[in-house]
């Protein structure tokens, strides 16, 4: 995890000043501004933020579903943003998708083989009873069973449909996954499954993942980084173990004590927002998060806050950063007394 | 509302057994059989031959000799009715095979590319401003009345219908997950559009297809009615109720069993139609 | 649009007028509501020859001359029948006094020959002695003078029609089209509602000539407030609504109709016998049908009988006849008429052979705008292909046929009706002009015979052979005769039947 | 427990409640019967909820939780219905009656005045085409005589109550000019305007954002701090239950299989299921290493049953760990200590 | 809103557009020279060609199809070659009784099918939904045609009750000619009824499934209450759409059923001016049905912004 403009080593994607906007009959939507992070091989990195924060688009921008507006997404050396539609079909096999919704992601007239055969007819990596024996090993490899392949998708349970995505994206051999939200459409006594099978599948085949969430102790489980995105920006990002002890940013710090932990007796020192999220149509100037923040002051209305490294790879977009952190660290000493 | 919310109904009944429990699909197969049937073994089950003339039993009534009565040249309704069958369902399928033929790559081309969509889809929608019946007058007074100019007017009439649906569905499905999987593996826009979109369009269009058939023999028989269709020496329905129109009141069985014929058909295909949706539509499907 | 055949509209001598004389006397007052075949496509009666057209147009424009109820020449704007001079060329016609336009303004003279001259030049009838006049001139006020370059006796009954009518008109309203309806008749136009009615309302300033009503002459009574024209193209639907009593006249009905129209309160059938004859036109020109074997195949081919059945139903609505005029008629003859109504498909196929028929279809142009051309037109085809023909019926509407059938190229068959004519000389495939182009140096040689011979008797004996030659050469086959349905309500008193059915002298019973 | 008179159509005369029970579910059971197939949605579930106290009814989805809500408001959509058991409710004037075979006129009495509800989709709930003023002012004008006037000011003052800013200007504004968590706070306005006994809130925050779901579980806490209602509360979301719940109900495929207080259950849970869904939240101090190292998750294996094709004896068997022979004949709920009941043979090896 | 209704109103344009060149395309489309049909066989080559001058045909497609647009924007639609008067009269004279047949036939379809498909949904499956749901398939078999023939055959000249056709008399009165609407009208009615019954039924049952439908009943209203303020207000936004564009589209079947009853309709001239072969009338009348058409099409949008407020904002 870098802030360097220039793509990192150690990272398989690099994605510099990242920019989307729509144009919608009400204007035109800034869903993405000057997002940068890096994707370090053989790592996961997670992307949080709440319902339009950009998340998913952001993932769509990178796989090119999405035409970017504007910003460069080095994959291994190349950027994808300038490759023509064709050059692009080539690298569609080194970057796969997974998808949030285990029912609209598989094509309910084809069959799980021809689903998962497809990608392998698509990129020519098998023919005939080499190719069935493919698919019989890429649905062994996600816990299903052969015979599955002559099945329809309508007869899986969300579990199984999200093994089948799994399956189909694993069936080019790609280097990186971008997984957006593959678990939250599923029973929480799935979810764990699917995400042991995820993290199984990173480890042995040494992929890198790109893990899109807005369920923060999935991804402080899952990620060894994390970006935090609020209204299309980052507001802080660095190794998740780092972000999640020492939130640095006060939209993080809100976030993670929103979550509702499964323990009746955990302390519940809980910042309450106060109102919306703002519409991404007209975000506030300045900081965006400025609006609900409780530490605005009126500087934040006035200048994109900058990112600032706090330590090592960790960087925090929050003109009051270093200030809060002195106070925080005063507080705790006081409680400490 | 939600009831079972479990999302997998364990085992899939076969698709007779779906049809069997859909009476009114059962009866629309049944009837619509029977009349295609009829129309294509007329020459083995008519007892004349359609366009046998017998002027001495001009305008017989109904009775054992002539079952539907005779017409006014004494031909035999009955023989006239399943021959007329012939051409008025081959007008409905032709016409509706070419609204399909139409509709479907029209739609397609306009849901799936941007840039032709603006023009694609307003050709649709101000062909869509033409009530069909007026938009195949005109276009049959153009093209000059026969049967082929009836199909294609038809045709043309009936094409905007599909092709917006398919447009609908089109911009729907392509937005969908599993599109962009396709997309995410680079497969090419073409198989995308057939593998992935027209297949999962199969069920809206053939339900669409079943009432546009249906649609287009209304219409055929109405053109023929108006005397601006097939010529009228050629037996369909249509043509025959307009034969018979002078002689309502004195000779209603000529007029009367044709409609009957018509409405039959008309009420079958929109059975099967209906209950093809039923069948077909998962959202539905769900809720029985 | 809606041209009819019945070319000269003269007499059907056949027909008796006065039939139906008031039981009571007759009321003024009320508005009948006439319903018509179909929508004239204009109200000027020059332009076009249709038989809607006369009908309609009679109420408001009137002619010099006009037929009493014998089918004799009667004066109508015109004081008195004209005086002709010795070498039959010049005619005198002294005028009524006192008769207004609807304009209020006197007719004069000068109307008359300004009316006559549009009428030359426009009619397709006053075409027919355009190029034989010398001169229309006014004498004085009310007079008018015709000088023809030669003889032409059927002047005065051109004058007399009412299609294709030589009707006065105003001088200073000549256009072409007509702007305004200006005419002298009984009633006058009130308002048009193209395709929903003309309405005719009673002309207050109306003279009728003295005396009595006599058939289209005499006096003309102004009873009715109003008649009002109605198109309902669906013979069906005037059927219908004259039982429902919503038409007090109904013209042309099928004939299939008449029992249902027996016995009802609100109207009743009126019947027209003898009324016309069917014929199939053969193209004498160009085409298999110039071989005279082919033709006779044809002949032979066909069933009268049964085509005349299918076209109009029960036996009392036709007669299966061959000779070109009816028993009433001092023409009748049945010369040469064995030829007629074979339906023999052997005789036929043997003939057909002879002339080395190749198997090409016959092609057959009827139009469904006549109904029973169209019934006809299929039962012959049934025969012919029993013969072994190929027959390739083109359907039409009328325009297209009368359109297609000047191209001698594009047919073999075409069918059309006529009325019958006093004067056979009229009948319409007989000149060479008329498509199917008759023309054989036999035929030239009797017609010019028959329209040069003044002797009565000499004539019909030449007639006799025209029949004879009509049968060997098959220039045409002649169906038969049919008559025709009409209903009105038994409100409406005082109406005469007639092909031109009018309305003046009727009354409505309140 | 044992009431004797449940004879048809139940009045305060003949049920009781002991006194701080405010709503009680014996053994109902509410079927989806079409044809020949029968969905048991809700088979056998039994609870009590307290004045002022939040149960919390947990489970995936099918597990019946939400049916068991909409059957106590006898809202089961065609061709749901209840074929067994009671829903004993105590009124206001302090009556009790069987929600069960109440006539629907009474029901329709109750519903709103006595339960209010509150859904999972606070975007689709409210009527599009109502101003939410209309629509918290239809609730006032249905079950109190008051005018108009008095309606409107009373919305208004409901508004306030869930912290809508600018409350005189939200009244007059369609529900499409809100964000979701607005929106949940008006059906909570809604919900709240004839001051219910009992609120049944239907999975209330699923839909939203954390931040915001974090905004609506402190208002239903501060609410029922102050107005002293009972809340049952439906969720999926075990963290969700830790927050706001006293009570929880843990429901798996049509039937209760744990309940009790929420800091027994869940400090020791004694179903396998119960157990089972905890310990497979992530949790980094229980699946991390030291070194930052991810153990796998405790998953429970296999998937949620069909509604149609429910293994026989205990659904949960299939996915057991414990699984033992006994198991496929149904437990019963077993009281395993006070206020802790578990539906497993082998409760005591947990 | 504004916005809305500036999108709304270029989109007509658009379309309307579309319509005028489709019909351009469709009257050029004609085998056959106009000029020709007009003058009629009589015409004589000169008259023929000094018409097509008059007429623009001897130019340039591009330049005619100009020239058709510059008069359409005069609202010049041409002269009608049989009735001798501009097209746009005829229109005119005949707007009257098809404007009325079309009120009362969409008057007495929704009479029919709003409660019958109101109550369809709302018990659905029931005895009274199949029978509901099996007779408006039928009514949507039935030819118009055939049905106004029975209708005239038993109501008219059996009973007498109503007039066989037309429209009355020059001076009928408001009454007599709404007599002679009521059975084409009837007719017109029952055919189209079926596909707003359909449609109303569909729309309320995706609405009843909504989830404010239950909360409405969650607050303790009465089910009528509940169906008509709560679904319906809400189910008849489609359903005015529908119930729009039938009468829009219902145009279609007059001009059958004003051909049954004789009616001196818009469909009527349409269908004698085929028979005519009058070609400007044809055209004119293409070119106003769809303008209508898309004017009604214009006047729903605009009717959302009353009925639902999710639009206006």
């Amino acid at each position: 995890m870098t802030n360097a403009s220039e793509p990192n080593d150690g990272a398989l994607l690099s994605v510099r000043n990242l920019e989307k906007q729509f144009p919608t009959s009400s204007g035109t939507v800034r869903a993405l501004s000057d997002v940068s992070f890096d994707v370090r091989r053989g790592c996961i990195l997670g992307i949080v933020g709440e319902s339009g924060s950009g998340k998913t688009t952001a993932g769509r921008c990178i796989l090119r579903l999405i035409e970017p507006s504007g910003g460069e997404a080095i994959f291994d050396g190349v950027d994808l943003f300038k490759l023509s539609e064709k050059e692009l079909r080539a690298y569609r096999r080194r970057l796969q998708i997974i998808f949030q919704d285990p029912y609209s992601s598989l094509n309910p007239r084809m069959r799980v083989g021809d689903i998962i055969g497809e990608a392998i007819d698509t990129h020519r990596l098998a023919r005939g009873a080499a190719r069935e024996e493919r698919i019989a090993q890429l649905l062994g490899r996600v816990g299903l069973r052969p015979e599955h392949a002559r099945r329809y998708p309508h007869e899986f349970s969300g579990g199984q449909r999200q093994r089948i995505g799994i399956a189909r994206a694993l069936a080019v051999e790609p280097e990186l996954i971008i997984a957006d939200e593959p678990v939250s459409a599923l029973d929480v006594s799935v979810q764990a499954q699917v995400l042991n099978l995820m993290q199984e599948l990173q480890q042995q085949l040494g992929l890198t993942m790109v893990f899109i969430s807005h369920d923060l102790s999935v991804v402080e489980y899952l990620c060894d980084d994390i970006v935090v995105l609020y209204l299309g920006r980052i507001m802080e990002m660095g190794p998740a173990q780092e972000v999640y002890a020492n939130p640095r940013h006060p939209y993080t710090q809100v976030l993670l004590s929103a979550v509702p932990v499964a323990d009746p007796r955990a302390k519940r020192d809980r910042i309450i927002l106060k109102g919306d999220i703002p519409s991404p149509l007209n975000p506030p100037s300045g900081c965006v998060f400025r609006t609900r923040c409780p530490y605005a002051v009126q500087a934040c209305a006035e200048i994109v806050p900058p990112r600032e490294d706090v330590s090592r790879d960790h960087s925090v977009a929050c003109i009051r950063q270093a200030e809060l952190a002195g106070q925080r660290e005063f507080e705790n000493q006081e409680n400490l007394l | 509302m939600a009831v079972t919310s479990s999302p997998a109904i364990a085992g899939r009944p076969g698709l007779v057994s779906l049809v069997f429990q859909r009476k009114s699909l059962l009866i629309g197969l049944v009837v619509l059989g029977a009349i295609t049937v009829f129309a294509v073994l007329a020459p083995l089950i008519a007892p004349y031959a359609p366009n046998r003339l017998s002027v001495v039993n001009r305008l017989q009534p109904p009775s054992g000799r002539w079952w539907f009565g005779t017409d006014e040249f004494g031909r035999d309704i009955f023989s006239r009715t399943i021959y007329a069958g012939q051409l008025s369902l081959l007008v409905g399928a032709a016409a509706t095979l070419l609204a399909a033929a139409i509709g479907i790559t029209l739609g397609l081309v306009a849901g799936f590319f941007r840039k032709a969509d603006g023009i694609v889809a307003r050709i649709i929608d101000a062909m869509m401003a033409f009530p069909d019946i007026l938009l195949a007058i005109s276009l049959v007074a153009a093209l000059g009345p026969s049967l082929a100019t009836v199909i294609v007017a038809l045709g043309i009439v009936y094409a905007p219908r599909l092709a917006r649906i398919v447009r609908a569905s089109t911009l729907i499905i392509r937005e969908l997950p599993y599109i962009e999987a396709a997309r995410a593996l680079g497969v090419p826009t073409w198989r995308i559009m057939l593998r992935h979109v027209l297949r999962n369009l199969v069920s809206p269009i053939l339900v669409q297809a079943t009432f546009i058939f249906a649609y287009a023999m209304l219409a055929e028989a109405s053109l023929s009615f108006l005397g601006v269709g097939v010529s009228p020496e050629v037996p369909t329905w249509g043509t025959m109720i307009a034969a018979g129109r002078q002689y309502v009141g004195s000779a209603d069985w000529m007029t009367l069993f044709p409609g009957i014929a018509i409405v039959l058909a008309v009420l079958s295909l929109q059975l099967v139609g209906d209950g093809l949706r039923d069948l077909l539509d998962p959202r539905l499907r769900k809720d029985l | 649009m809606l041209r009819t055949l019945r070319y000269v509209g003269a007499a059907v001598a056949a027909l008796t007028f006065g039939s139906m004389q008031p039981a009571e006397a007759q009321q003024r007052g009320g508005a009948a509501t006439v319903a018509t075949i179909g929508e004239p496509n204009t109200l000027d009666p020059m332009v076009s020859a249709g038989d809607l057209l006369g009908m309609i147009t009679q109420h408001f424009y009137e002619t010099l001359y006009t037929f009493d109820k014998n089918w004799e020449l009667t004066p109508l704007l015109a004081e008195k029948l004209p005086e002709v001079s010795a070498d039959g060329k010049v005619y005198t016609i002294p005028l009524r006094q006192g008769v207004t336009f609807h304009n209020s303004q006197p007719m004069t003279a000068k109307d008359v020959v300004a009316s006559l001259k549009r009428w030359t030049d426009l009619a397709s009838r006053g075409k027919l002695v355009a190029g034989n006049i010398q001169a229309i001139e006014a004498i004085d006020d009310n007079t008018v003078r015709l000088t023809l370059k030669e003889p032409f006796a059927a002047l005065t009954a051109l004058l007399a029609f009412n299609n294709s009518a030589a009707v006065v008109m105003p001088a200073d309203h000549m256009e072409n089209p007509i702007k305004e309806v200006i005419g002298t008749g009984p009633y006058r136009l009130k308002e048009r509602k193209a395709d929903q009615y003309i309405q005719l309302v009673r002309f207050d300033g109306y003279k009728p000539r003295e005396g009595e009503p006599n058939g289209f002459g005499g006096a003309r009574k102004q009873y009715l407030d109003e008649i009002r024209f109605v198109p309902v193209p669906d013979a069906n639907t005037r059927v219908e609504g004259a039982l429902a009593g919503q038409f007090d006249y109904a013209d042309l009905l099928p004939v299939e109709a008449y029992d249902r129209l027996r016995g009802q309160s609100k109207t009743e059938p009126l019947m027209l016998e003898s009324f016309g004859w069917a014929m199939f036109i053969m193209n004498n020109k160009q085409g298999m049908m110039t071989k005279l074997d082919l033709r006779k195949a044809v002949q032979a081919a066909l069933n009268a009988e049964d085509m005349l059945a299918a076209a109009f139903g029960k036996p009392e609505f036709y007669s299966v006849d061959g000779a070109m005029y009816p028993k009433s008629y001092v023409w009748r003859t049945e010369v040469g008429t064995e030829a007629y109504n074979q339906g023999d498909a052997d005789k036929a196929a043997a003939l057909a052979k002879k002339a080395g028929y190749d198997g090409s279809p016959i092609r057959i142009l009827t139009s469904r705008q006549y109904e029973f051309h169209y019934k006809m037109a299929q039962v012959a085809a049934e025969y012919l292909k029993a013969a072994g023909f190929k027959v390739d019926l083109q359907v039409v509407d009328w325009a297209t046929l009368v359109q297609r059938r000047a191209e001698p190229a594009v047919w073999d068959i075409f069918i059309t009706h006529s009325p019958f004519l006093p004067e056979p000389a009229l009948i319409a495939p007989l000149p060479d002009t008329y498509p199917g182009w008759w023309a054989s140096e036999t035929k030239n040689k009797l017609l010019t015979a028959f329209n040069t011979e003044m002797d009565q008797k000499k004539r019909i004996a030449i007639w006799a052979d025209i029949q004879k030659l009509i049968y060997e050469e098959v220039p045409f086959y002649k169906v038969g005769d049919f008559n025709a349905l009409t209903a009105k309500s038994p409100r409406l008193q005082g109406f005469t039947a007639s092909p031109w059915p009018y309305f003046w002298n009727a009354s409505l019973k309140q | 427990m044992v009431i004797t008179a449940s004879s048809g159509v139940g009045t305060g005369a003949a049920l009781a409640l002991p006194p701080h029970v405010q709503l009680k579910v014996e053994d109902l059971q509410t079927y989806f019967i079409q044809g020949a197939s029968t969905v048991k949605s809700v088979d056998g579930v039994s609870f009590s909820l307290s004045r002022g106290q939040t149960l919390a009814v947990v489970g995936e989805s099918g597990s019946g939780k939400s049916v068991t809500s909409l059957t106590i408001m006898r809202l089961l959509a065609h061709p749901g219905r209840i074929v067994g058991g009671r829903v004993l409710y105590r009124l206001r004037g302090g009556d009790v009656v069987d929600l069960a075979q109440l006539p629907e006129k009474r029901m329709r009495a109750i519903r709103g005045r006595e339960i209010a509800m509150i859904f999972q989709e606070p975007m689709t709930s409210l009527n599009p085409l109502f101003t939410v003023g209309d629509q918290i002012m239809e609730m006032i004008l249905l079950h109190e005589s008051v005018s108009r006037d008095e309606a409107r000011v009373r919305a208004k003052r409901m508004l306030e109550l869930v912290e809508i800013p600018a409350p005189e200007r939200r009244l007059d504004q369609y529900p499409h000019e809100m964000s979701g968590g607005m929106r949940q706070r008006v059906m909570i306005a809604l919900a709240l305007s004839c001051n219910p006994s009992l609120l049944i809130a239907d999975e209330p925050t699923t839909a939203l954002d954390v931040t915001i779901q974090a905004q609506i579980l402190d208002l239903l806490r501060r609410l029922q701090k102050e107005i002293g209602m009972s809340i049952l509360f439906i969720t999926h979301n075990l963290g969700v239950v830790a927050e706001i719940a006293h009570e929880v109900v843990v429901m798996y495929a049509g039937r209760v299989v744990e309940q009790g207080l929420v800091l027994n259950v869940f400090e020791r849970p004694r179903h396998p299921y119960t157990r089972g869904l905890l310990a497979c939240i992530p949790d980094v101090r229980r699946d991390r290493t030291e070194g930052g190292g991810r153990r796998l998750l405790n998953a429970i294996p296999g998937n949620v049953p069909s509604a149609l094709d429910l293994p026989t004896g205990c659904a949960f068997a299939p996915r057991c760990p414990l699984v033992v022979d006994r198991c496929r004949e149904l437990p019963p709920l077993i009281p395993v200590s006070e206020d802790h009941l578990s539906r497993c043979w082998r409760y005591d090896d947990l | 809103m504004t916005r809305y209704v500036i999108r709304r109103f270029l989109g007509m344009i658009a379309v309307m557009f579309t319509v005028v060149t489709i019909v351009f395309v469709i009257v050029r489309v004609a085998p056959g020279d106009p000029a020709a049909v007009m003058l009629g066989p009589d015409a004589t080559a000169a008259d023929i060609a000094t018409l097509r001058e008059k007429l623009g045909l001897d130019r340039p497609l591009i330049l005619q199809y100009l020239y058709f647009l510059g008069q359409l924007l005069r609202g010049d639609l041409g002269q009608s070659i049989f009735l001798n008067m501009p097209v746009l009269s005829a229109l005119a004279e005949r707007a009257e009784p098809t404007f009325f047949l079309t009120l009362f036939s969409i008057l007495i379809a929704s009479a029919i099918a709003l409660p019958v498909g109101i109550l369809a949904a709302y018990k659905r499956g029931s005895l009274f939904d199949q029978v509901a749901t099996t007779l408006a398939m039928l009514a949507a078999s039935i030819p118009s045609f055939w049905l106004g023939l029975i209708f005239i055959q038993v109501f008219a000249v059996r009973f007498s009750w109503f007039p066989v056709s037309g429209y009355g008399g020059p001076d009928a009165s408001f009454i007599v000619r709404l007599s002679h609407l009521i059975l084409p009208a009837t007719t017109l009615g029952i055919v189209s009824s079926a596909l707003i019954t359909r449609f109303t039924r569909a729309s309320m049952l995706d609405v009843l499934n909504d989830d404010y439908v239950r909360t409405a009943r969650s607050k303790g209203m009465g089910e009528f209450q509940v169906v008509m303020k709560h679904a319906f207000k809400n189910a008849l936004i489609p359903v005015l759409t529908v119930i729009g564009l039938t009468a829009a589209l219902l145009v279609s079947g007059a001009v059958v059923t004003e051909t049954v009853f004789s009616l001196p309709g818009v469909g009527n001239l349409v269908v004698s001016a085929v028979l005519r072969r009058d070609y400007p009338v044809i055209q004119g009348a293409l070119l106003v049905i769809a303008a209508l058409y898309v004017l009604i099409n214009f006047v729903i949008d605009m009717l959302y912004l009353v009925v639902d407020p999710r639009v206006r904002y």
